[in-house]
């Protein structure tokens, strides 16, 4: 008989990594198929081009660093596949391609892989693609619903168009990227994400009220500032990567409010049309001196903040 | 009113959109030499804040009330390092005898400053510019403000990466690089914001 | 004849070994900020090669006659003056660079390079090996600057020297000629040329080892 | 009742029957094993001396072992029977401790016993040095001699003795039969403590996922001057000594402090229920029950004298059921591994819980992913995933100023970590580095 020893514990949570990637993946199908039916077969080839690229990059990566392969944590799956999701049906296959090599690539195995990075990956490389093929990656068509008769037309972004239905907004009757037009299909995810414990609730509700409130501040209709646009897409799915965002619930919802505040500012006041991704990417930055500087009482000390 | 209103919006431009570290190039050096641990950065943006708001002030004298009455605004460059190193050294003095809490925390970043091309960048700028003595100053404090921000975020970016399992080639500048490469593509998000 | 040799050394100690740009992370700001093109870093370069060579001369020259407590400022008085003279001869002649380059003509002065060079070599050495070692360490400046410019002008435009190489459908990557294609693309390369000094230093070590 | 309950914390197993379903609702059975080994180190402190040697007839009750100072308690024989060796044993992985076999003769002779009488009516003055006598220590794991926890320091003031039912640990059902059959005992011993020590108030707190214990304590509690029943939360670490306090009176005991700092002191129920049999029936105490479960074909809770072999009790309950990959002492999330079946258990023994060939595995580490798991579950409020950093580049200064001295090892975060690091154990290596460094220290001054 050869008993084992170790130091307890000696049961563990049943969730893993992988479980918790999966998840994700799970929770981004229905956002996923409504996008494919609202934007047809090129928005499927789309997905599957940087889900591959994603995949590939890592692998490729960690042979060549002669670093343990570990595709079959799920992490770069969920990357290429947030990706994708953020990139409009039309987008040419390079674009996806090279969008989730520089994700996968740069954003997260230059830093040590994953856990080290400090930004979202898919966000990240999808602002470098904004800023280096900006036609392509505006070019938002309205959905065709695998509807022929329907032309594919190019339209400005949906989020300056004006008399847009509410109730369209909400079903993904909207021209935009394959991910964020049904939020529907966002919210169906964000619920088996809080069922299955994978996210908490603290981030995507703060950050989406803080759209709202500061929305309404600046003049807008807070309901549609937060139905347009990839405000729901980006608090589910993109807000709560976990390596990005700070460790506490406080920190978390900071980190959310400030997402808010900086979206509506990009919205009403700045160049671009949309500041989903910019302003998670400024939080991320943010990320490492909130979760330094927010005071964490500890058990039987009187008043306890992080100092250098 | 509107003026109210126009120096809110231009201090925002100094500190987002026109960051001196992401937009505009300046003061990288220190930015990427002591962004290593929160605190001795933050010590160095405030550092550079203080130095920046007094040699806005002063160059704006000199270029205007000495070189262009002589007619000899071509010795501009000139003026301005003097200045400045002028500067440098008398407030590492005044501080000194004055504040030594001040001037321990500041002190040994006041002499880097003279050779940060944000101080100088900032005085020639404000003159290409041709700011008025208002907007010389608060350009001054508010760029200075960004740079700030713009180190200390770096700074705990880079205290998170210590922990990182980077490759060993990108160790050190490469990665800060990198890192500074990302968050300058965050920052784009404030162009146009003013 | 060994004067000769070690000004050979002094030369390519600056290129190479000493390479401000990529070895010693010297002068950052313009190789971050004018790097958009090739053209641009070989202006750049030249503008900063012309101020080392004259001003580690000159600061060579006075070496003895300076001041320890005041030899900073008696420097950068010596660079300035330079800087100033370039900045008029460009004005005058090549206006179109001028206007390139921009605030970054000026901020030569304050560039670590011409600096540490006056500090570490010109306050200490003749002033002809100086000069060289000012030529040294402007071609190595000058070089990596034309690299880094090609590199972006390439992928950002297409084209290398205003020459489209890429073709016609070649998509151009903005983002590599912005603000923040510099700070990426001098990381990567200062990466790359850290992997291959590496790789050179293993296979030199090996052979070494096998020489013994 | 509102059920109270402390900050943060997890859930380990609590979805199947709380973590406890083999052994629930089973009663207690004696065991008597045929030889018993009783080590001399079985508290915290200075072990005890053996004063008999092989070949001596002992009685059931008799001291076989002296106590070394005032941090240190008698040993008695749990059976009646012969000495059949003195010697040293490797015992959990610590030094080689003394220890005394008995060959068991199933007289069950007990010595001369002197009970004290009725514990309302006993001389307050003579309760302590009684609890000393019969050897008790604490028996929820820590082992420390009852009697020093409740001899009082000079100026030292305590308002509340707070007995611990939370049985938070999983597996274990010991604590929960006791207060089914044996509540009165409970009763008795805490009321002993408090007339003892001069507390007014008594409270026993137990988790709700035992209400059926809830109901037969209160039961037992009626018409007891100061005694009080609290419901807890089912969560884990529920009954951690500073969990607790902090759940039932709201203060928390200051760092590197002892409970009795905020006025408290904490007793397990078995402890109790020793003390009240040591001073009714004048018995020392050489038996408890243990949880025997895992792969054992008939899991139970036994009675089982002090020094029986883990092999004994596990053939007390049928042998293993599958190939064993791991045994441990306690429960699954603090449980002390021990090396073979030959290993006797202790005073403090409270379960002996067998896991398979799979359930036993070590986990591999992959990379973190910061998703906040462990700060969300650390009862104390550290950064384990910070600590962890520190602690893996030898860096125990930076684990100190993180306060990884402040972690319990109740090992919430280890648990609920998806990245199976392993937290726990770098917890333990960094703070025994510390205290060997201050210990260092200590001696160059």
């Amino acid at each position: 008989m050869n008993l084992r020893l170790s130091t307890a514990p000696h049961v563990h949570h049943p969730v893993t990594t992988q479980r918790l990637m999966l998840f994700v993946i799970i929770a981004l199908l229905p956002a996923a198929a409504a996008g494919v039916y609202a934007f047809g077969l090129p928005a499927l080839l789309v997905l599957c081009i940087s889900m591959a690229s994603a995949v590939l990059s890592e692998f490729l990566w960690q042979k060549i660093a002669r670093k343990p392969v570990r595709i079959n944590d799920f992490s770069a799956l969920v990357t290429g596949l947030i990706l994708g999701l953020n990139l409009p049906a039309t987008a040419p296959w390079w674009l996806a391609m090279i969008g989730s090599a520089f994700a996968v690539i740069i954003v997260k195995q230059l830093f040590g892989g994953l856990g080290d990075n400090f930004l979202n990956p898919a966000m990240a490389a999808r602002a470098v693609l904004l800023a280096s093929w900006p036609v392509h990656m505006t070019n938002y068509v309205a959905p065709t619903f695998f509807d022929s008769s329907i032309d594919a037309v190019a339209t400005a972004t949906p989020l300056v168009k004006p008399g847009t239905q509410l109730m369209d907004l909400f079903l993904g009757n909207i021209p935009g990227t394959i991910g964020e037009v049904s939020k529907a299909a966002i919210l169906i995810g964000f619920l088996f994400l809080l069922i299955t414990k994978t996210i908490q609730w603290q981030i995507p509700v703060v950050m989406v009220g803080s759209v709202a409130l500061f929305s309404w501040m600046f003049g807008a209709d807070p309901l549609a500032a937060i139905l347009s646009g990839g405000v729901l897409f980006g608090a589910v799915f993109m807000a709560t990567d976990y390596v990005t965002n700070p460790m506490t619930p406080w920190g978390q919802a900071i980190y959310a409010f400030g997402i808010g505040l900086i979206v509506s500012l990009i919205r009403q006041f700045g160049a671009y049309p949309e500041g989903v991704t910019y302003g998670i990417l400024l939080m991320n930055i943010a990320t490492p001196l909130i979760d330094r500087f927010l005071p964490r009482k500890i058990y039987g000390h009187q008043k306890e903040a992080k100092k250098a | 009113m509107n003026e109210i209103v126009n120096i809110l919006l231009f201090m925002v431009s100094c500190i987002l959109t026109n960051n001196f570290i992401f937009s505009r190039f300046l003061g990288c050096c220190p930015f990427l030499g002591v962004s290593n641990k929160v605190g001795t950065s933050v010590s160095m943006g405030l550092a550079v804040t203080f130095v920046m708001t007094i040699a806005s002030f002063f160059c704006y004298m000199i270029y205007h009330w000495l070189l262009v009455p002589l007619g000899i605004t071509f010795m501009n460059t000139i003026a301005f390092i003097l200045v400045i190193a002028a500067l440098v050294q008398f407030v590492e003095m005044f501080l000194k005898k004055s504040s030594p809490t001040l001037y321990s925390a500041l002190g040994i970043y006041l002499p880097l400053i003279t050779t940060n091309c944000a101080v100088l960048g900032v005085a020639t700028l404000n003159v290409n510019s041709g700011y008025n003595m208002l907007y010389s100053v608060l350009n001054g404090t508010f760029s200075a403000l960004g740079f700030t921000l713009a180190i200390v975020l770096m700074a705990g970016v880079r205290e998170r990466l210590e922990n990182a399992d980077i490759p060993a080639c990108m160790k050190g500048f490469p990665i800060t690089l990198v890192s500074a490469g990302l968050m300058a593509v965050a920052f784009m998000g404030f162009s146009g914001l003013v | 004849m060994s004067e000769k040799k070690s000004m050979g050394k002094v030369l390519f100690n600056g290129i190479i070994t000493e390479n401000p740009t990529f070895r010693l992370v010297l002068g950052a700001c313009p190789t971050l900020a004018v790097t958009t093109s090739a053209i641009n870093g070989l202006g750049m370069g030249a503008a900063a090669t012309f101020v080392l060579i004259c001003s580690n001369f000159v600061i060579s020259l006075l070496r003895n006659f300076i001041p320890d407590r005041v030899r900073i400022p008696a420097f950068i008085v010596v660079i300035c003056t330079f800087v100033t003279m370039v900045q008029l001869l460009m004005q005058a002649f090549i206006p179109s660079l001028y206007d390139a380059l921009g605030i970054f003509i000026p901020l030569i002065v304050v560039n670590c390079i011409i600096l540490a060079r006056a500090e570490a070599f010109a306050s200490k050495n003749t002033p002809v090996s100086s000069a060289v070692d000012g030529l040294g360490m402007g071609i190595g400046f000058t070089l990596a600057l034309m690299l880094m410019g090609s590199i972006r002008e390439l992928i950002g435009n297409g084209s290398v020297f205003g020459v489209n190489i890429l073709g016609a459908s070649y998509q151009p990557m903005l983002l590599i000629v912005l603000a923040s294609g510099g700070f990426l693309t001098f990381g990567l390369m200062l990466g790359l040329f850290n992997l291959i000094v590496k790789k050179l230093e293993t296979k030199k070590k090996h052979e070494e080892e096998q020489a013994a | 009742m509102m059920k109270k309950t402390f900050k943060r914390g997890v859930h380990p197993l609590h979805s199947q029957h709380g973590g406890k379903a083999p052994t629930r609702n089973l009663e207690t059975r004696e065991y008597v094993s045929d030889t018993v080994i009783i080590s001399m180190a079985m508290n915290i402190g200075a072990p005890a001396t053996p004063c008999v040697k092989k070949g001596d007839q002992v009685l059931m009750g008799q001291v076989i072992g002296n106590a070394n100072g005032f941090v240190s308690v008698p040993v008695h024989a749990s059976v009646s029977g012969e000495v059949i060796a003195v010697d040293k044993i490797p015992y959990l992985g610590n030094e080689p401790v003394m220890a005394v076999t008995i060959k068991n003769d199933f007289a069950d002779t007990w010595c001369e016993l002197k009970p004290l009488g009725n514990v309302e009516q006993v001389d307050p003055s003579l309760i302590i040095p009684a609890i000393r006598d019969a050897g008790i220590t604490g028996m929820g794991g820590a082992s420390f001699p009852t009697h020093v926890k409740l001899t009082f320091k000079e100026g030292a003031k305590c308002d509340t003795i707070l007995v611990n039912g939370a049985e938070c640990e999983t597996h274990l059902t010991a604590d929960h039969r006791l207060m089914l059959e044996n509540g009165r005992r409970i009763v008795d011993g805490l009321r002993a403590a408090m007339r003892a020590t001069g507390v007014e108030k008594g409270i026993i707190a137990i988790e709700d996922n035992k209400p059926d214990a809830i109901q037969a304590m209160k039961k037992a509690a009626e018409g007891r001057q100061g005694v009080y029943i609290q419901a807890l939360r089912t969560k884990y670490p529920q009954g951690g000594e500073k969990q607790l306090i902090e759940a039932v009176t709201g203060r928390q005991v200051p760092a590197g402090k002892l409970p009795l700092d905020c006025g408290v002191v904490v007793l397990n129920t078995g402890t109790c229920a020793a003390i009240a049999d040591a001073i009714i029936d004048g018995k020392p105490l050489i038996s408890r029950i243990t949880t025997v479960t895992g792969c054992v074909r008939t899991p139970s809770n036994l009675k089982l004298r002090i020094g029986t072999i883990v092999e004994d009790a596990i053939g007390a309950c049928g042998g293993f059921s599958q190939e064993p990959g791991k045994i441990f002492f306690g429960g699954a999330m603090t449980g002390i591994c021990i090396p073979n079946i030959y290993v006797p258990m202790a005073k403090s023994t409270n379960g002996i819980v067998v896991l398979n060939e799979k359930e036993g595995k070590s986990k591999e580490e992959s990379p973190c992913i910061r998703c906040g798991r462990c700060v969300a579950a650390c009862p104390i409020g550290l950064n384990p995933y910070l600590i962890k950093v520190a602690a893996d580049k030898s860096d125990f200064e930076a684990a100190d100023k993180l306060h990884v001295n402040d972690c319990m090892l109740c090992g919430s975060c280890a648990y609920a970590c998806p990245s199976r690091r392993w937290l726990t154990p770098s917890f333990k290596f960094a703070k025994d580095k510390l205290a060997a460094q201050a210990k260092a220290k200590g001696g160059a001054k």
